[in-house]
Formats: structure tokens, C-alpha cells, sequence
């Protein structure tokens, strides 16, 4: 597939809503699914019941439904950012280490991650900030990043401050090395190859203005 | 040795010493053992090593606990919360010892010590700060960390029925890390919502058999 | 992928390639994937790796395979019984390899390979002939051996119900290896006595999740 | 305890039942045992029900009962010897990762194995015969020698030929390294210690003599 612009330049960049609605359309029918914690748990709401897409909770089930509301909510039963969730139909409960198992083991399709910042070799920092002073705290991060055998890093293409967060190398600790297989953000979607960082989609921006922002050099055409 | 019914929770953690290492079951509240962990702190011991997922929230359980000063080191996978003051602010004190271990190789390291296991290559966390000072080597071009099993010497979890032999069952996702730290400490404590005579689970739904099992104390939920 | 309900056996174990590493469940007779055992035979793939608690009894199933000259080697923990003729003759004759394993490294390599584990060190064996070329290493006092993950090209499992996700529940010891296996292979292949709709298997009770299973076809149980 | 004669001497040796009989008598209430296969699973035979003992077969159970007879025969559930037996209330199944788990992870408290030879260090044989065209099949010997926190062996003191089987050195290939506990035989019950081998009971036969026949110093007083 070649690089295709799916909106106009100048249409401006993706919501958080899109990005996820995006991803969410990539994923394979029957598809076994993790969505980490945070944000990348928007693709779910974007998944629809007959895409036959799996979700697992690293805290120990497979096919997790919707959040739960009212009446529904249960104690037992919750996600891994510790939501009440519910149980779909052909669910499984298994205890954390047949989870992990699982997911080390590279037996889910696709896990969708956050990130502070992925590199074009496609190690990714999502776990850390390095400050000095900050408690490191590390949960599945670690897991998820090697565990799936494709890894989707969904986040904003800049931080607040305006610096890229896919770099040339991360500065900040890093959660997997070489682990990404593609970047999904407001701006462009890329695929991180053997060749370097190809440029899928963007949006509202042209190839050339977002390599000169990134300061990194972008592989348009077929990815692998 | 089989199982015993203990008469309330302080009963169940009777003796624990000094210098252990405890394990504590639960991933936020679902399966954590409140009862115990309030009975641990009544029943005194200090100096603990606390083995758990997260490392308390709020006031009560295991940041009372912490609270307390009974705590000498955690190991855990995520100790930062909104709501993990106490733990944040005995950490920027310096008196508490942190050990973050990816939730992953947590959950394994455990396995690894209920099942005779000397130590594992891993390939989570290789490359990253959380394996620094490890022993690694690449196997089939994939780098791995080699870790060792963390056993305890009392384990307290949280299940919803027990039997007579100290067969366990859990509920949903209550069940995380109960069934691998039952099998990694010494004395495994386990409190219940209900105990139902032996031979009323069945055999093919077991989830901890009742070899692991020491002592049981049917509690009320709170949840 | 979620599993794919399969017409009949031969259907089933479509594709097997030769060179294939075919991991076969069962102890015995208990889970012994008996009907995609003899499809297998009809398939025709060759110059194959069997890896299964036994070598084959009597003339049929496994020793049917054997007799056929379509292994090359055979991974184990127990081939000698008093009805394994066939293997006997095979590897007297030199024309089956032999690897002996441990039943208990057998099953923890198998989901060794299942769980992303590089190589772990088993005190199993160690100072004993199949510990020989391997290496070792003393930890916490102990000598163990330092074993690695066996991975399945194909897995032959029996359970004794499948739902429409491929969610698998076994019955009593017939159990024994087919969860390790299906973690293990890249194409798991299960017979079932029955079949039913999703959502009828207790999620608290499913042994082998969904996610594990490739292909599942209903037998006639001949047991 | 000191060391006892059970029978006068010249009353001669025990029948397998009697060893049998002997080791049921041994093991403490409440324990979680696993017979092996073949003659160390007499013992079931002479444990009461009322002694609770929780028997464990390697191939996926405990509480096992006692063999299956007639309709109670279900080919889905046999012990380690592929002989079908039944399910005691409490029963729980689980699978060989788990089931080798739970015996590499000393949770067993007692197994009992038979052997070819034990050596004074605890050194047990009991897999091979070394013989050039014997074809080697281990099985779960080597897990049960070295999982269970005590291991009992059952045996005949003396081979056919007449040579012991507790000896100084095993010339047979090994199934475990000093992991025999005490050893049950037709003529005595000795403990393996870290001060050589106690003799704790005698059948028929007076300790110095038995010492002769096999070539070994024997401790006699009080075991560990």
C-alpha cells in the first residue's frame, strides 16, 4: 500500500477520538486484542461487536466487555487500570502469571500502548520520565512492549512543549528496544521498518514539512 | 499438611515473625485480603518485606501498614498511584527500599518459586534500567534477563470459597495474583466469603488445590 | 485468530509440512488425540519430531506413525512399555533419534516455550546422565540444569468440550498435557467429544482459553 | 528414637505387603503423598481412611482413591501406571505443567519410589539398568527423587543374586543426587543422615550382621 493523505492538508490533526477510531479499523477481524491503560483504551469504543475482536486484561481475562455502569459494576471485575468493567460471552479468567504467559509468549495479535516517546528504531519509552525525583513505577508496560506480536503505539506526534516524541533515540528510560511496529498519531500514522520509519497516512501535513519538524528522514511508498 | 479453619482473621496470622517476607494477593481492591492485612497490623510483626502489585492506597490496609513503619522494602510493579501518598511519601523519606519488578516477571518470579524453578532468562525489561545489574544473554537472537524466583514465608490472599481441604476457588478477575503466591510462601493464608463442605467443588474447577493451603478464615465481604 | 470449527479430522490436520516438530497430548490413553492421530497418518507429512509423553502402543496411533517411517525423532519422557514394539524395533534398528526427557522438564519446557521463556535451571536430572553436555549451575546450593523451551509446529490435543471461541474445558486426567501443548505450538488442533454454543462454558472453569486454539473438530469418542 | 527390633530375630524377613503395611504406619496424618508406580503403591492398600492422607498422581490429581473396579471404570481418570482409579470428595485435577510444578516445588511432603540402589549418601538408582541395549525411559523418576520433602524408597535389601541394593556407591545410573531420606526393605528400615546410615528398625536380623552382608558401617541409636 502507498502513503495516502486521508484528509486535505490544512484539515488539522486527528482527535484523540480519531486516532482511536483509526486503529480500531486497522485491527483484523478476530483479532486478540490489549489496550493497555489510558488513552489507548479508547479503541474499544470504537470496535464494533461483529469485528470479532478479543479483549485481553493482563490482570487475568480474555473477551472483556464494556466499561460497567449502575448495577453492573462488580468489584471482581475490573480492567487493568482497575475500571469495573463487563464479560462478553465465551469470557476466561486466568490468574497473573497464565497472563503474562500469554502475553510474553506472543500469543496476542496486537497490543496498543502509550508513549512518551518512540524512536526509529522503535524502541519505546512509555514508562518513565527520568526526573530525579520520581517514583519509578513500571506495572505491564514492560510486558505489553515485548509480549504481542505487533506492537501500536497510539500519541500525540509532539509533547505540549512542541518536541517530537518519535525521535532518533529516546532520552527518556526506555520500556523495550526495537519493540514498535507502528506509530499512530494526530498527525501521520508510520510503520517503523528495517529501512527506517515509513510514512503511512498524515494528516492536514505534508511528508516533507513533517520530516523537517521531526528532524528525521521518512520513507514514504510501500511499507514492508 | 491439610488445611485448618481458623476462628477470625487475627487467628489466621498468628506467629508471622519479624523479618518476613509476605505476600499480599490483589490488583487494587479486586481480591485484595483487607481482613488480613488489618489483622497483620494488629498482630505487630515489623521489619516485613512486602511483596504485592501495588503498594497501598489511601489510608487503610497496606498503606496503614506502611504507615505504621513496619515496612522495611516493597516489591512491586506499580507503586505510584493518585492515591499512594503514604508509600510516596516514606520512599522521598528514604525509609522504605523500593523494588520495581515488571508485573510480568513479578507474577513469574513467583511461579518460579512455588514451582522448583532456580531461575529463568526473560525477555522482558532487557535493555531498560530494571535490568541493570543483571545477568543477561541473548537466546535465539532475543536478549533475556536472567531472574530468581521471590519466595515468601507467609502469603495472604483472597478467594471466595474454600472447602474442607482448603480447595479454592476466586471470582473474575479477583482471581490475579492469588493462585501463583499461594504456591510461593511457606504459610498461606487465605481468607473467604464462604467455605462449603468437601467434595461441593467440583474437582474440575479447582483453582488452588488444597496442598497450598495452611489456613482459611471465612470473612464478610466488604466489597 | 479465534478457532476454526473444522468438518472432519483429515480437515483438521491439513497442511501438516514435513520436518514438522508435532507435539501429541495424552498419557496414556487418557487425552490421546487418537482421531487426529490416524488423520495425520492419511495426511502424509514425513521426516517428522514427535514429542509426547510416550513412543506409541500396540500397532495403532502413534505406533502406527512410527511404523510408517514418517518420524525422525522422538522427544519423551517414557518410550519403553511393555507394548512399545514398534518404537523398540525402530530405535534398535537405528532408525528413530531419542530424546529423553524428564516428565516434569518435558512439561515445563513445553510451557517454557508457551510463556516467552528463554531457558530456565531445573534442579530435574541434574548430576544424572540426561544432564549430560547441558549446562549447570549451583543456586541457592542445589546443582540444577539449564533447560530450554520446546516449540510445536503443530499441536494433536484432546479435550473434552469446545465452545464456538475455541474455549476448552477437559475431563478428569485426561487433562495432563494438552494445556501445556496448546500454548506451545503455532498450530493448535483439538478433538472434542462435543461442541457448544459460545457463551455455555463457565468463564471461571475454561481450562485452555480461546486464544490457544487454531482448529477444533468433533469426534465420536471411542473410549 | 533408638533403634528397635520389631520382630525376634530368625523370624525372617517381611512380605512387600508388611513394607507396606510399615511406611502407611509411618506417614503422619493430614500428608499430601505421591506411590509412584508399581509396588510402592501397595501402600494405599494400608492407609485408613480416617489417617487423612492425600494421595497425588504426577499425571494430573490429588485425592485419588483406590483402583477402579467394573462400571466405576472411567478411561479418563488412571493413576501414574495408566491403571484407572477413582476420585475422592475434595478432589482436584490440574495439568502436568501445574501437577510437576507442585512436586519440583516441595509441596509433596512424602513420595515413596521403589529402586535398584540407594547409596549411603542417598544417591538413588532406580531408572536404568546401564545395560548397552536397554532402551531409557525415565518417566517422572527423576521429579518424584528430587520433589517430595521426604523421600521413602521401598525395596528388597538384596538383589536376586544375592548383591545389596543399599550400597556404598551406586553402580547403576543415577535418577537423583542424596535425595533419599529413608529406606524401607524386607530386612530393616534405615534413615540416611549426614553422619552415614542409622538403622532404625530390623526385621529378622541382628544390625551387626546385617552390617556384614552389606559391606556398610551402620549407625544404630538415635536418628536425626
Amino acid at each position: 500500500m502507498s502513503h495516502t493523505s486521508s484528509r486535505a492538508p490544512g484539515q488539522g490533526p486527528l482527535s484523540k477520538h480519531d486516532i482511536a477510531a483509526l486503529i480500531a479499523r486497522d485491527i483484523p477481524h478476530g483479532s486478540y486484542v490489549n489496550l493497555g491503560i489510558g488513552q489507548p483504551t479508547l479503541v474499544a469504543d470504537h470496535l464494533s461487536p461483529t469485528a470479532g475482536v478479543v479483549l485481553h486484561t493482563e490482570n487475568g481475562m480474555l473477551n472483556m466487555g464494556p466499561a460497567a455502569h449502575g448495577d453492573e459494576i462488580d468489584p471482581d471485575l475490573t480492567n487493568a487500570g482497575k475500571v469495573p468493567v463487563t464479560e462478553l460471552p465465551g469470557a476466561a479468567y486466568f490468574h497473573h502469571a497464565d497472563s503474562f504467559a500469554m502475553m510474553r509468549g506472543g500469543h496476542l495479535d496486537i497490543c496498543v500502548l502509550g508513549a512518551f516517546q518512540v524512536s526509529a528504531r522503535g524502541d519505546l519509552a512509555n514508562w518513565h520520565t527520568g526526573a530525579p525525583d520520581a517514583i519509578p513505577a513500571v506495572g505491564g508496560a514492560m510486558d505489553l512492549a515485548i509480549g504481542a506480536k505487533q506492537v501500536f503505539v497510539m500519541m500525540d506526534l509532539f509533547a505540549r512543549d512542541g518536541t517530537p516524541k518519535l525521535v532518533s533515540e529516546c532520552s527518556y528510560p526506555l520500556t523495550g528496544l526495537a519493540c514498535v511496529n507502528r506509530v499512530y498519531t494526530d498527525l501521520a500514522v508510520f510503520d517503523i521498518t528495517e529501512h527506517g520509519v515509513s510514512v503511512r497516512q498524515t494528516f492536514g501535513i505534508e511528508v516533507h514539512d513533517l520530516a523537517d519538524r521531526l528532524g528525521l528522514p521518512l520513507l514514504t511508498g510501500s511499507p514492508r | 499438611m491439610t488445611a485448618r479453619l481458623c476462628a477470625d482473621a487475627d487467628d489466621a496470622v498468628a506467629g508471622v515473625r519479624d523479618g518476613s517476607t509476605v505476600l499480599v494477593g490483589g490488583f487494587g481492591m479486586a481480591g485484595m485480603p483487607v481482613a488480613l492485612i488489618d489483622a497483620l497490623i494488629r498482630q505487630g510483626a515489623k521489619d516485613l518485606t512486602v511483596v504485592s502489585n501495588n503498594a497501598g492506597n489511601g489510608d487503610t490496609g497496606l498503606a496503614a501498614l506502611l504507615a505504621e513503619g513496619r515496612v522495611r522494602k516493597v516489591i512491586c510493579s506499580f507503586p505510584r498511584q493518585a492515591d499512594s501518598w503514604v508509600f510516596d511519601g516514606l520512599y522521598r523519606a528514604g525509609k522504605v527500599e523500593l523494588e520495581v519488578v515488571p508485573q510480568g516477571t513479578l507474577a513469574e518470579r513467583l511461579r518460579a518459586a512455588g514451582a522448583g524453578i532456580g531461575a529463568f532468562f526473560c525477555p522482558t525489561g532487557a535493555g531498560t534500567l530494571l535490568a541493570e545489574g543483571k545477568e543477561t544473554r541473548e537466546i535465539n537472537g532475543r536478549l533475556h534477563v536472567l531472574e530468581y524466583p521471590i519466595n515468601g514465608d507467609v502469603a495472604l490472599i483472597s478467594a471466595h470459597r474454600a472447602d474442607g481441604m482448603g480447595n479454592l476457588v476466586y471470582r473474575k478477575t479477583a482471581r490475579n495474583f492469588g493462585p501463583v503466591m499461594a504456591t510461593a510462601a511457606t504459610t498461606v493464608v487465605v481468607q473467604v466469603r464462604e467455605t462449603v463442605e468437601t467434595g461441593a467443588i467440583d474437582p474440575e474447577t479447582v483453582v488452588t488445590p488444597g496442598i497450598y493451603v495452611d489456613r482459611v478464615v471465612k470473612v464478610a465481604d466488604h466489597a
